[in-house]
């Protein structure tokens, strides 16, 4: 690939400004769907009609993708940021070109959750600037510390993605120690969603209503097969509220 | 002095101030523990200041919205802001009049709780699964003649729709709480009301608890061909059961030794950190 | 003339008749919005006109059995036509003695709700789906040789068959209805029953308007290849979503306007008709 | 087809008196089964033994056909009527006779469909007989009205049918305004059970009991691939309201 | 000679006495009504000896434990045996002390069916399906080459170290049981553990019912070419009628005949062995 | 075969020891797995090697064998008993002398369901010597009775199929008039059970709480699609039973 050192830094900026989420929701179909990615390549490598062309094809590929709850393999940002310089430069078919994007895109999949690993130790800060009323603070770790740290996973790869090529970052997450250190790092952002909930059921008022935890939790495990949605499960919980309240309360009058 | 306590009200000015600060930090400080409760809370800060005149209570009502909290932006986390804000001005009037304080922060946060889930599911339904594809495939043709329009229109389209109508739910959301605060301060049903919110909140708190704590082992043993798969063991026992005993080991260490947060966390990291480098789980 | 309010005794030759009319109308009036209840009301017309002397009663009673009501006619139209028999008696000797009405206008109404639906299960799969195939499975061969017979057969003998158990159910449905409400007249356990009564009537109309209300999109959008289909975006939210939402729509329509159901099958039928003209429903 | 129009009109005749269930519960087995029509039809045809023989063939068709709860998408005594005569006079076999028949007999569903929309009009006319205690109205308005309006209804069609054949029918059904017609016949059918069952729900005791009735409804979306059976449903029903009893009541001594 | 009455003290040897009874009885006297029952009864007898030291208590005790049951040896056996001995100590230290009798036979009734299917799940798995086929291939590449030791290893193995942890269990489940029934002594919530338990206990034995009591129909009918499935028609009214029907029919002899369980045997034997006979179950 | 009689003795007084459990659950391996049986007729037969190889390829063959709640269709150690001697004397490989084995292992399967329908008799017994607290009756009722019952079933049956051929078995086993008597056996040990269970549940304090075996029985065969684990059970039991008790007791305060 033949990108100058301006224009991959100028994309690994915008990629990791996207997957930082620092712009709020106007990020999530920059996140989702690979058209704006697409327009700013187009933009910095002065080609914008050829590349608006072969991302309206990596756009099919990437049709109907959401991530309820989080994180998704794939980032179709950080792996449109490499397919199209690709397919302009490679002369390669958009399909082709996300094919060999998609190791980077699973990186970029994995630095997401790897951002959520470490924001979970930077809520410790704003635990504490709320212990001290200190606003300031707050606005630092909340906003402020989240987007650096992003900045700084995001850049470096991406630039060396764009710069030294793809294969680059393929064969460092191809490599067995790195696999394995995804490996764990999912496995602990798979586990740390327990500490925040079993915070949430501690406080509650009525010990004897985490019961009604325990009852959800499992029966959703049994009901997994009949995929119940979250709304039907919320219908179930009122009426399951309602009921008790009917029994222990209103029917005494 | 006394004066001062008073909480100040809540304006349009406010609301769309913490409507505003929802839908730009929204997923920034995304954690595995904690989701996007900061979000909630920065959004809500300057509200909280203008309510709480006291700092014990303006603390605790800091530490309220740092608590574990996810949802979609838009429906769930516009209806949400909104209602949160009146229930907080309610509280902090009760609390200012020395009245009675029926918005606890149970209630509150119960609230929170029963109504994430499904607003999330809503909002992940209509927003990113449908309105934004729509979007997407009106300007398709566009992209594929070559236009930047394919990209600037349905960025820009759906930015702008769903921050507008979010609004709307902020704003709704708040006559929503406002309209059922008042009932619910003079109501006798108050207890009832709020005894059903912790049922709810808990109940859809287990169902959330179910899909956002993964923890399974890939442990297998082959020994002379025949293969054993702990997982397997594990749902033939009961499924569910390791995600379970992981919350429950939490829930059981703040209750002998406090809630120590960022101890549970390092501690938790370690322990499946190691299982899961040695392909336990 | 006070001898006259007295409500007169329901003899088997009364039974017979309403069982007859109730076999004979049965699918005659089948209606969208109450199924066949007027051939209820046709079987115990004269019942009623026997047991309720007072006007208004009497025209209670009527509008009771237009309700919404739909059973198998053998095994369902039978027993509950018994057993309604025996409750309105004991109802109109009760309101007739100025005792306490135990047998309310609630519980006639839920006996009814809760055995229809499981009666009409029954009564399905054993005459039309088994009794009925037996027949004609034993006159084929009668009719493959050219033989009269094997129409006749069947369906003299399945009409045969079931007029007289279905009788046979009517007068079972009687004594039952009867020993039940002696029961009921002098327990105590009185309101428990009428309580459980209503859950279970509740219960079963909930399951009986989940298959029996059929509100569905048929709504899809195709912009540049991507299927965007209504109903299915409405089943990731929450399925059942249209139904109910047409029944609670007249529910509250009912609550707010009074009971007016002409208007509510007008409005519901244009509605409904001008979303299914434009292929949305 | 060579039916002579007393010929084609004893079998409407028939044919409307069976599908308006003028003769109760006798007329289930005559709706379900092509037997006794069949017969019928060999009877005005005079060839009895043959018009069996070809009947015989076409129940095997229907075997198992019934109808919970209403209607169904195609008449087999609709059918019958017309595939016995072709069989006869074209000398088909009887599921060649059969495939000429269906749109009839699609026709004749859409009829029953339309049957019950106009009873639900006529049943404006029982509740206000039954206002006036007009017990000769109730018999006119239960049995008369619907009655005579299944005939207007199917003896046209059927003669129309017999006499210039079944193309005729099978052109109209096909034509693109009826079957959006039908279309919207039976969506509105759908939805006009709402009618009753919300003002059964609505005229019940205690309001807060409506709190079951969503929990049965929404419990029965969640559980419907598993096929329970309304009598499952029963017997759970019965477990709750005892137990809601047990609770609320009995267990207050 | 009122000392004499005084319950002896259970000792470590005597809850070894029990454990090493139940293992060995285990299946032996494996029936079909009641499981596996008397293993437990021989099990507890010496202990059962030295508690009660009135014969109507002790006889009491004795049919107590011949009631139906059935569980895994290890798991489910090892820890009921404990439980039980430690609450019948409970128990006839209330009796002879002249306390309030807390551990009710229904109580350890209902702690006996609420354990034994959940721990025969545990058991089964655990026992039967992984620890003895991790031993079994362990050693099956010896036996592969010839060597007794692939046959001696799994068996000695298996069965030493599954003795090992049962009584483990026992002595667990007797401590378990122990600090249990103190608290429960104490305690006022003693009702509300005696309802719970036979609200679980009933739930569990009705989820046993449906697995080990099996009684289908294979009657079919065959009438020209259509196939009557007896079974599939009970199936479509309601899953289980079978079944549920037979224990119901014995529930009810036994209540108005009393508890003749020899007469129900035969009697039950006699029907189902007629009807089988005749291929209609 | 050619197997002296008091080898044929020796391996059916060992079978009928594995088949009566009466070692206890040291028996439980002795009876799912061929490995015991396989190295006791290697040292009656004086072949130990061949003996063991052989076996290791049968287990094979029942490699995950368990039967939770009782009766299994084929008894390998049965089955094993006859495969090894026809393997060895007929140099057959393991699956195929198996094979032959397969119907002495099936009777094996109906003797064991047998001795539960005597040992419902024997119980009777135990109940008698319970009322008289004659604790030696109740050695010999459970113990002692039970395993002669055992051994008077299985000590002929497999010394007739060792010493005279498994083919000798397998013709009494097809035959018609056994086989019905197979399948009457089977239908009254599917039923008995109900006995211990109409009797549990008859002798609870509270009638009314039978709603709750209901309950239980029915959701179970609602459920049976979705293959809920009895742990899962449990943990919905007990969430219902504190409900329960929360509602009646608890919340009363
Ligand atoms: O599922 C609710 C919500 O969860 C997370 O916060 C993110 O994945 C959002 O995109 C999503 O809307
Ligand atoms: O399902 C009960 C009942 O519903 C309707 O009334 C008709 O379809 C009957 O044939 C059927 O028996
Ligand atoms: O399922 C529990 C238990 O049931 C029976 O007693 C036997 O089959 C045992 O092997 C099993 O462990």
């Amino acid at each position: 690939m033949e990108l100058t050192v301006v224009q991959a830094l100028l994309i690994a900026l915008f990629v990791a400004a996207v997957q930082s989420r620092g712009l709020g929701y106007a990020t999530l179909t920059m996140r989702f769907s690979p058209m704006m990615t697409g327009l700013v390549v187009g933009l910095v490598m002065g080609r914008v009609p050829e590349a608006m062309v072969i991302t309206a094809g990596i756009q099919l590929v990437y049709m109907g993708v959401i991530a309820p709850g989080g994180s998704m393999p794939s980032e179709p940002a950080v792996a449109t940021a490499i397919a199209v310089p690709v397919a302009l430069l490679a002369k390669m078919e958009p399909y082709e070109a996300i094919a060999i994007a998609i190791p980077v895109g699973l990186l970029g999949g994995y630095l997401y959750q790897f951002r959520f690993f470490l924001n979970t130790f930077i809520i410790r800060l704003s635990d504490k600037f709320a212990e001290e009323l200190n606003d300031k603070g707050l606005w630092f770790s909340i906003m402020g510390l989240p987007i650096i740290v992003s900045f700084a996973l995001y850049v470096p790869v991406m630039f060396l993605a764009l710069y030294y090529g793809a294969p680059f970052i393929a064969e460092f997450t191809a490599a067995n120690a790195s696999s394995q250190l995804f490996h764990v790092l999912s496995v602990v952002g798979g586990g740390l969603a327990a500490v925040g909930i079993a915070l949430s059921v501690h406080v509650i008022g009525k010990k004897e209503y985490i019961v009604f935890f325990i009852l959800a939790f499992f029966l959703a495990y049994v009901l997994k097969p009949l995929g119940v949605t979250m709304i039907t499960y919320a219908v179930l919980g009122s009426v399951l509220a309602f009921i008790y309240v009917l029994v222990t309360r209103l029917s005494k009058d | 002095m006394s004066k001062n306590m008073t909480p100040e009200k809540i304006t349009q000015k406010d609301l769309h101030g913490a409507w505003f600060r929802w839908w730009w930090a929204n997923e920034v400080p995304h954690a595995f523990d904690r989701y996007i409760s900061p979000s909630l809370l920065l959004a809500l800060m300057p509200l909280l200041r203008k309510l709480y005149k006291n700092d014990d209570d303006l603390r605790e009502a800091y530490h309220r919205h740092l608590m574990f909290f996810n949802t979609q932006a838009i429906w769930g986390g516009g209806t949400i802001t909104g209602i949160v804000a009146s229930l907080e001005e309610t509280r902090a009037n009760q609390i200012a009049n020395n009245e009675e304080v029926t918005v606890t922060h149970d209630l509150i946060n119960n609230t929170k709780l029963g109504l994430m889930g499904a607003l999330a599911g809503i909002g992940d339904a209509i927003d990113s699964g449908t309105v934004q594809y729509i979007f997407i495939a009106i300007a398709l043709p566009w992209a594929q003649a070559g236009s930047p329009m394919g990209s600037l229109f349905p960025w820009i389209g759906f930015t702008l729709v769903t921050y507008l109508y979010g609004y709307y739910f902020t704003r709704n959301g708040y006559k929503l709480g406002r309209a059922a605060a008042t009932e619910l301060v003079s109501g006798k049903k108050m207890t009832a009301i709020i005894e059903g919110l912790s049922v709810l909140g808990l109940f859809m708190m287990g169902i959330i608890a179910s899909s956002y704590v993964k923890v399974a082992s890939v442990f297998t043993l082959n020994i002379s061909g025949k293969e054993f798969v702990l997982q397997n063991i594990l749902d033939g026992l009961l499924p569910g059961l390791l995600p379970f005993t992981v919350i429950m080991a939490i829930y059981f260490y703040f209750s002998k030794k406090g809630i120590k947060v960022t101890n549970a966390i390092l501690g938790l990291t370690a322990v499946l950190g190691v299982l899961a480098w040695f392909n336990i789980l």
